[in-house]
């Protein structure tokens, strides 16, 4: 798992638009939407609640199709005008919201599950895999584990290792530390830093929380409401590695502010619309 | 659902829950309860001899009669043929519940996965269930030969309902974040199948077994009354056409006794399987 | 715990309410004085031929001859005769027309119930002792080579009835076991022949005519071949024999004369539209030649179809005492004699005493196809 | 190649009713249903009248009357009053086992859950009894009540009786115990704690047991009409109907009394889960 493979995970998103069509009301959920993140890089997604964020996730992931627009991972076409639903793949795993570790198999068997699944090792060669990848990520003591019986920020860090065992081209993250307290926050943004520094995936964040995706992301993308649209993109020319000292610096409220203010008035249009939390 | 610590050994674990039991007055009150029911009944049928108390069996005859060494009429726990009933009505409720188990599940499971498998099995299903198992009697004696093949079938159809309709359940309540999560870990549909699927509906499963056991109870008993031979539900009846009521209570209650054990046996397997399920209640559900 | 002890408190109060009720002997029920109108109700059995008397009391209403005035009767319907005896010891029905087995057993029940057999009211040999086997059962020379082909097989006939006691009585005489011995109704046995899931059957006209007459299954035997007779009684409630003796003896004369217009040849056909009218499902021949008709010798047949004592003569008291051994012996009754005062013939002797008639009062012999018309 | 489970952005707000049924009817599945219900009619014709086309009787499929035979039958019985009156019968017993069961039961459901100590006293005899099936109280039933109709009656009860006092206990269970704690803390009296909190509370549970209950009530009334009527009784109702069938030998009505019950059955569950619905108007699904 070394950095100096090809860089890998550099997807573009042209014009993609995606109407959900729920008994003839056709609602539009992704307006025209164009966004390039390089191989290698945060980019965090942050807009207002319902705005379709989650959508453009599922479409790079594979989970629906699109109505117009193409995407590509490393130039390759994931979903376009004659194909429009991408093909759910290992190089694109999704960590979701609350969590979907199996919680029948126990954490090892979990991390274990998609390279038998894929046939790519054996059980006793992804078994001893997952336990070192667990290890290097200070999870060892907890194989033989249920998730059920972990705390959640553990939970989540073994989901990230789950994900990561397949080598993915780019991370999808949906917002997988929302549920959590500042606490687990703060300890579980410095360990999927961690992980980054090593392994330099791509990682495609959504969040709500503005300080986590300026802590976090080379770029913060802030999108307008429903129909969501790249509104526009910060760069957060803080240099990686970075630690939690940052928070206090000059520059991370500054753009800070920026970053407030264009997502505020996105928050009060679609708030006044009503929007459930998509 | 407390959860016996691993190091201190079982035995002085069980041994302090009696004691504590003791000193709780609930077990006294319990005492009470039996005691006011079975006082009730002695004192309405033998002592006062009420109206229509008077007709129904004794305490103290039913209470001989069970436990008597060469019984009135034939029955007691001294007489082969008591145990000669249980075993015939065990064996209908193990062949009914075994075959309605194998067939329910996998056809539950179908039924909750696949919509092609559903939208053509699910109306179907639909149509017969209302039909209450036991308008099915007449027919089953009709078409199928045999009387010990209809008392099976009936049982077994009536379990099969409750097993399928719960395994359905089990997979609708599966979060589907589980199933996308497998996809993108590359697993085939398959095997999504068999590791997520399956087991993500286990504990809506054992539900529907422990629903399955109590209603095959309840049609064995129906069936056998109306066509069956031998079986406690037969004996039911015999002893009512016969005028022995002594044995009838000694049936109904032996009957009690017999399906509330094979209830229990139901319920203590499907826990000890769910390993993974009662930790996890005992850590209050997923983060 | 002072819940408790106000619980403990409330359950002795229930029971002081409950003992203030008084022990009045409340299983017994209230008839009225001797020469009150009397609301009857009559267990009886109009699909068991050996008790047609009682058929014919409700048809021709011979009843209100002899009751006093303003009295009704209400004839309730049983299926077998045990139905009756769990009625009557219920105290949902005084009078029962029951075949042997249910009457004896009837007399031993008294902790629930104080039942008396009062009338012998028909001794015969194929009126409730008939067997049966399936259409394509092979031929047989003669009734023992039969029942030996029962031996292995399915057989079924009504618990508790006179049937089921002739069928363990030649079952064991015969060494014969069938491997299921099913305990079913008349009506189940019939579909049970029409669906072909049953090999044998024993039970009781004028069912058993019905099924030959539909071909629905072939009779091998009867009573006659194995020398077991079968009898209908009349059991009725000790407290209404103690509380209203101008009833029971009522009752008893109406029994008399229905009896006596059974044993008249020329009232066959009549007796068959008279049961017609209160069963389902019979012709009007099966029920004639249920009673009427005759049989061939190797069916069982006999010249003589039924006697009609009226009276506990000697050979319905042999008969109950040889039935009641017998039931005994199988674990049917607890005791292995009938208690002392469980027959009471002197009801019966007074009549006929009366009316300077002996015993049987008639004889219903088997008339020639020709007869029914 | 997803399953069906679809991840569509929320669609319940924009639902409108008339354009779901149209979609409804003439979707995929409805399609599929028909198809597999015609099917099964196909299947069941030929194999009922096995010997007209195939010239053997075909096992199992060929005891039972065909499909023809059955609507034929039910064309005569519609005309005739004893049909319907037996429909009236029955419908009747359930309506009245139903009620005394529901009035019984959720106050003692309740009481069980309120009370410890009539609690700690009943439950362990109620357990006792509750194992033995409805319809094991059939005989002791009909020794014990005067009429048929009472033995019936009791039977029904039994069998309703307990599923709603097991659902009543189950939902006073659930009631999340903060609840309480805040009631008791704000001063509310045991008094309105129960009526504003438990018994809406319970409310929702109080509706599954009816709905459970009903579709018991079926089972044991059909079940209770046959035993009591194979045993002397002369009742009436469709169990009697459907066992009178058999008797006499005409099967095409035993399927028109099954499929009659099973119609009865449906449209006195769907007025309980309808009129259950009121007890839990925030329930609405």
């Amino acid at each position: 798992m070394n950095a100096s493979q090809v860089p890998r995970g550099a997807l573009s998103l042209q014009d993609v638009v995606k109407i959900y069509d729920p008994d003839g009301s056709n609602v539009m959920a992704v307006d025209h939407c164009s966004l390039k993140v390089e191989a290698g890089e945060i980019c965090m997604i942050v807009g207002p609640s319902g705005c379709g964020k989650t959508s453009l996730l599922n479409a790079i992931a594979g989970f629906h199709d699109i109505d117009r627009g193409s995407i590509r991972l490393d130039g390759e076409v994931l979903c376009g005008p004659d194909r429009r639903q991408a093909p759910i793949g290992p190089d694109r795993v999704v960590v979701f919201q609350n969590g979907a570790l199996f919680p029948w198999k126990t954490n090892l068997e979990n991390i274990a599950f998609g390279p038998i699944a894929q046939g790519r090792l054996s059980r006793a060669e992804a078994r001893d895999k997952a336990r070192a990848m667990m290890a290097e990520a200070g999870l060892s003591g907890y194989e033989n584990d249920y998730p059920g019986q972990v705390s959640s920020g553990l939970r989540r860090r073994v989901e990230i290792v789950r994900a990561l065992i397949n080598d993915p081209a780019v991370l999808l993250l949906d917002e997988p530390y929302r549920a959590l307290d500042a606490l687990t926050k703060s300890v579980l943004h410095e360990s999927l830093l961690e992980i980054y520094y090593k392994t330099r995936k791509t990682i495609f964040f959504i969040t709500h929380d503005l300080e986590e995706a300026i802590f976090l992301g080379h770029r913060v993308v802030v999108m307008t409401s429903r129909p969501c649209r790249p509104k526009r993109i910060f760069d957060v020319d803080i240099p990686h590695p970075r630690d939690y000292g940052v928070l206090t610096s000059k520059r991370f409220r500054e753009i800070a502010a920026e970053v407030a203010e264009a997502v505020n008035e996105e928050a009060l249009k679609s708030f006044t619309r009503g929007e459930r939390e998509g | 659902m407390s959860v016996a610590q691993p190091d201190r050994p079982l035995l002085a674990e069980t041994l302090t829950q009696w004691a504590e039991a003791f000193r709780r007055p609930t077990l006294y009150l319990a005492v009470l309860g039996y005691a006011l029911m079975l006082g009730f009944w002695y004192l309405t049928v033998q002592v006062l001899k009420l109206p229509r108390f008077s007709q129904m069996p004794a305490l103290t005859d039913v209470m001989r009669e069970w436990t008597s060494r060469d019984p009135a009429y034939g029955v007691s726990i001294f007489t082969p043929i008591y145990y000669q009933h249980i075993l015939v009505s065990l064996r209908r409720i193990a062949i009914a519940f075994a075959l309605a188990t194998s067939l329910g599940v996998p056809v539950g499971l179908l039924l909750g996965w696949s919509k092609a498998f559903r939208d053509y099995v699910f109306p179907l299903f639909e149509m017969l269930r209302p039909i209450p198992i036991l308008a099915w009697v007449p027919l089953a004696i009709i078409m199928l030969p045999g009387d010990e093949l209809p008392v099976v079938y009936l049982t077994f159809l009536a379990s099969f309902f409750a097993t399928a309709l719960n395994t359905m359940l089990g997979v609708k309540s599966i979060d589907p974040a589980y199933v996308l999560a497998a996809q993108c870990l590359g697993a085939s549909r398959w095997r999504i199948f068999a590791e997520v699927i399956v087991p993500g509906a286990l504990p809506f499963i054992f539900t529907g077994l422990q629903i399955s056991i109590g209603v095959a109870w309840f049609s064995l008993v129906a069936a056998e009354m109306i066509s069956g031979q031998f079986g406690l539900g037969y004996l039911i009846n015999t002893s009512y056409t016969t005028v022995e009521y002594p044995t009838l209570v000694i049936a109904m209650f032996t009957l009690g006794i017999v399906g509330y054990s094979t209830s229990a046996l139901v319920r203590r397997v499907g826990e000890g399987l769910m390993t993974w399920r009662t930790r996890q209640l005992a850590m209050d559900g997923r983060g | 715990m002072t819940k408790a002890k106000g619980f403990m408190a409330l359950a002795c109060l229930l029971g002081a309410a409950l003992s203030a009720f008084g022990p009045a002997r409340a299983s017994d029920v209230d008839y009225g004085k001797p020469g009150d109108p009397i609301h009857l109700q009559v267990g009886y059995q109009p699909y068991y031929s050996e008790a047609w008397s009682g058929a014919v009391i409700d048809g021709l209403a011979l009843w209100k001859k002899y009751l006093p005035a303003g009295s009704t009767v209400d004839f309730n319907i049983g299926l077998q005769g045990s139905i009756i005896v769990n009625a009557m010891l219920a105290g949902k029905e005084s009078i029962g027309y029951l075949g042997d087995m249910p009457a004896i057993v009837a007399t031993t029940k008294r902790q629930v119930g104080d039942l008396r057999i009062v009338a012998a009211i028909g001794l015969g040999y194929d009126e409730c002792n008939v067997i049966f086997v399936r259409n394509d059962a092979p031929r047989f020379v003669n009734a023992d080579e039969a029942v030996a082909w029962l031996d292995g097989k399915t057989v079924a006939s009504p618990k508790g009835s006179c049937a089921d006691r002739f069928a363990r009585a030649v079952f064991e005489k015969k060494h014969v076991n069938p491997t299921s011995y099913l305990n079913q109704s008349i009506e189940v046995i019939t579909s049970g022949f029409r669906a072909g899931k049953l090999d044998g059957a024993v039970l009781w006209e004028p069912t058993a005519t019905r099924l030959v007459e539909g071909s629905l299954a072939r009779r091998i035997g009867a009573g006659n071949n194995f020398d077991e007779r079968d009898g209908a009684f009349i059991d009725m409630r000790a407290d209404l024999i103690q509380q209203r003796p101008d009833v029971v003896k009522g009752w008893l004369e109406a029994e008399l004369e229905a009896e006596q217009y059974l044993a008249d040849p020329k009232n066959a056909v009549s007796v068959a539209e008279l049961a017609q009218a209160q069963t389902t499902g019979f012709q009007k021949h099966e029920l004639w030649r249920a009673l009427f008709g005759e049989y061939s010798a190797e069916e069982g047949g006999a010249p003589v179809r039924l006697t009609l004592p009226f009276e506990l003569t000697a050979p319905a008291l042999e008969h109950i005492k040889k039935a009641t051994a017998f039931l005994f012996s199988i674990k049917s009754i607890d005791t292995p004699e009938l208690p002392s005062d469980a027959v009471l013939p002197e009801l019966t002797t007074d009549i006929l005493k009366e009316h300077g008639l002996t015993a049987p009062v008639g004889e219903i012999k088997a008339q020639p196809e020709s007869a029914f018309r | 190649m997803a399953s069906d489970v679809s991840l569509a952005v929320d669609e319940r707000e924009r639902r409108s009713s008339g354009a779901r049924l149209r979609r409804k009817l003439n979707s995929v599945s409805t399609r599929r249903a028909a198809v597999s219900i015609v099917v099964a009619l196909l299947l069941w014709q030929l194999g009922a009248t096995g010997p007209s086309w195939l010239g053997m009787r075909i096992p199992i499929l060929g005891a039972s009357p065909s499909p023809v035979a059955v609507a034929q039958a039910w064309s005569h019985l519609v005309a005739d009053p004893n049909y319907w009156r037996s429909w009236y019968l029955s419908l009747l017993r359930v309506l009245f086992g139903f009620a005394s069961a529901t009035l019984v039961g959720v106050p003692f459901g309740l009481l069980l859950a309120v009370h410890p100590t009539f609690r700690a006293i009943s439950y362990p005899a109620f357990e006792l009894l509750r194992p033995i099936p409805p319809l094991a109280w059939v005989p002791a039933s009909i020794i014990f009540w005067p009429t048929q109709e009472l033995s019936i009656a009791f039977v029904i009860f039994i069998g309703a009786f307990y599923t709603i006092v097991i659902n009543v206990l189950g939902g006073a269970e659930a009631i999340d115990v903060r609840l309480i704690q805040a009631a008791r803390s704000m001063g509310a009296s045991r008094g309105n704690i129960f009526w504003r909190l438990i018994l809406p509370g319970v409310a929702p549970s109080i509706r599954v047991g009816m709905e459970v209950a009903i579709g018991i009530t079926w089972e044991v009334v059909v079940a209770a009409e046959m035993i009591s009527s194979g045993s002397g009784g002369a009742g009436g109702g469709l169990g009697f109907f459907i066992w009178n069938s058999y008797i006499g030998g005409s099967y095409p009505n035993i399927v028109v009394g099954m499929i009659s019950i099973g119609i009865a059955g449906y449209a006195s569950s769907t007025v309980v889960r309808v009129a259950a619905g009121r007890l839990t108007p925030w329930q609405r699904a």
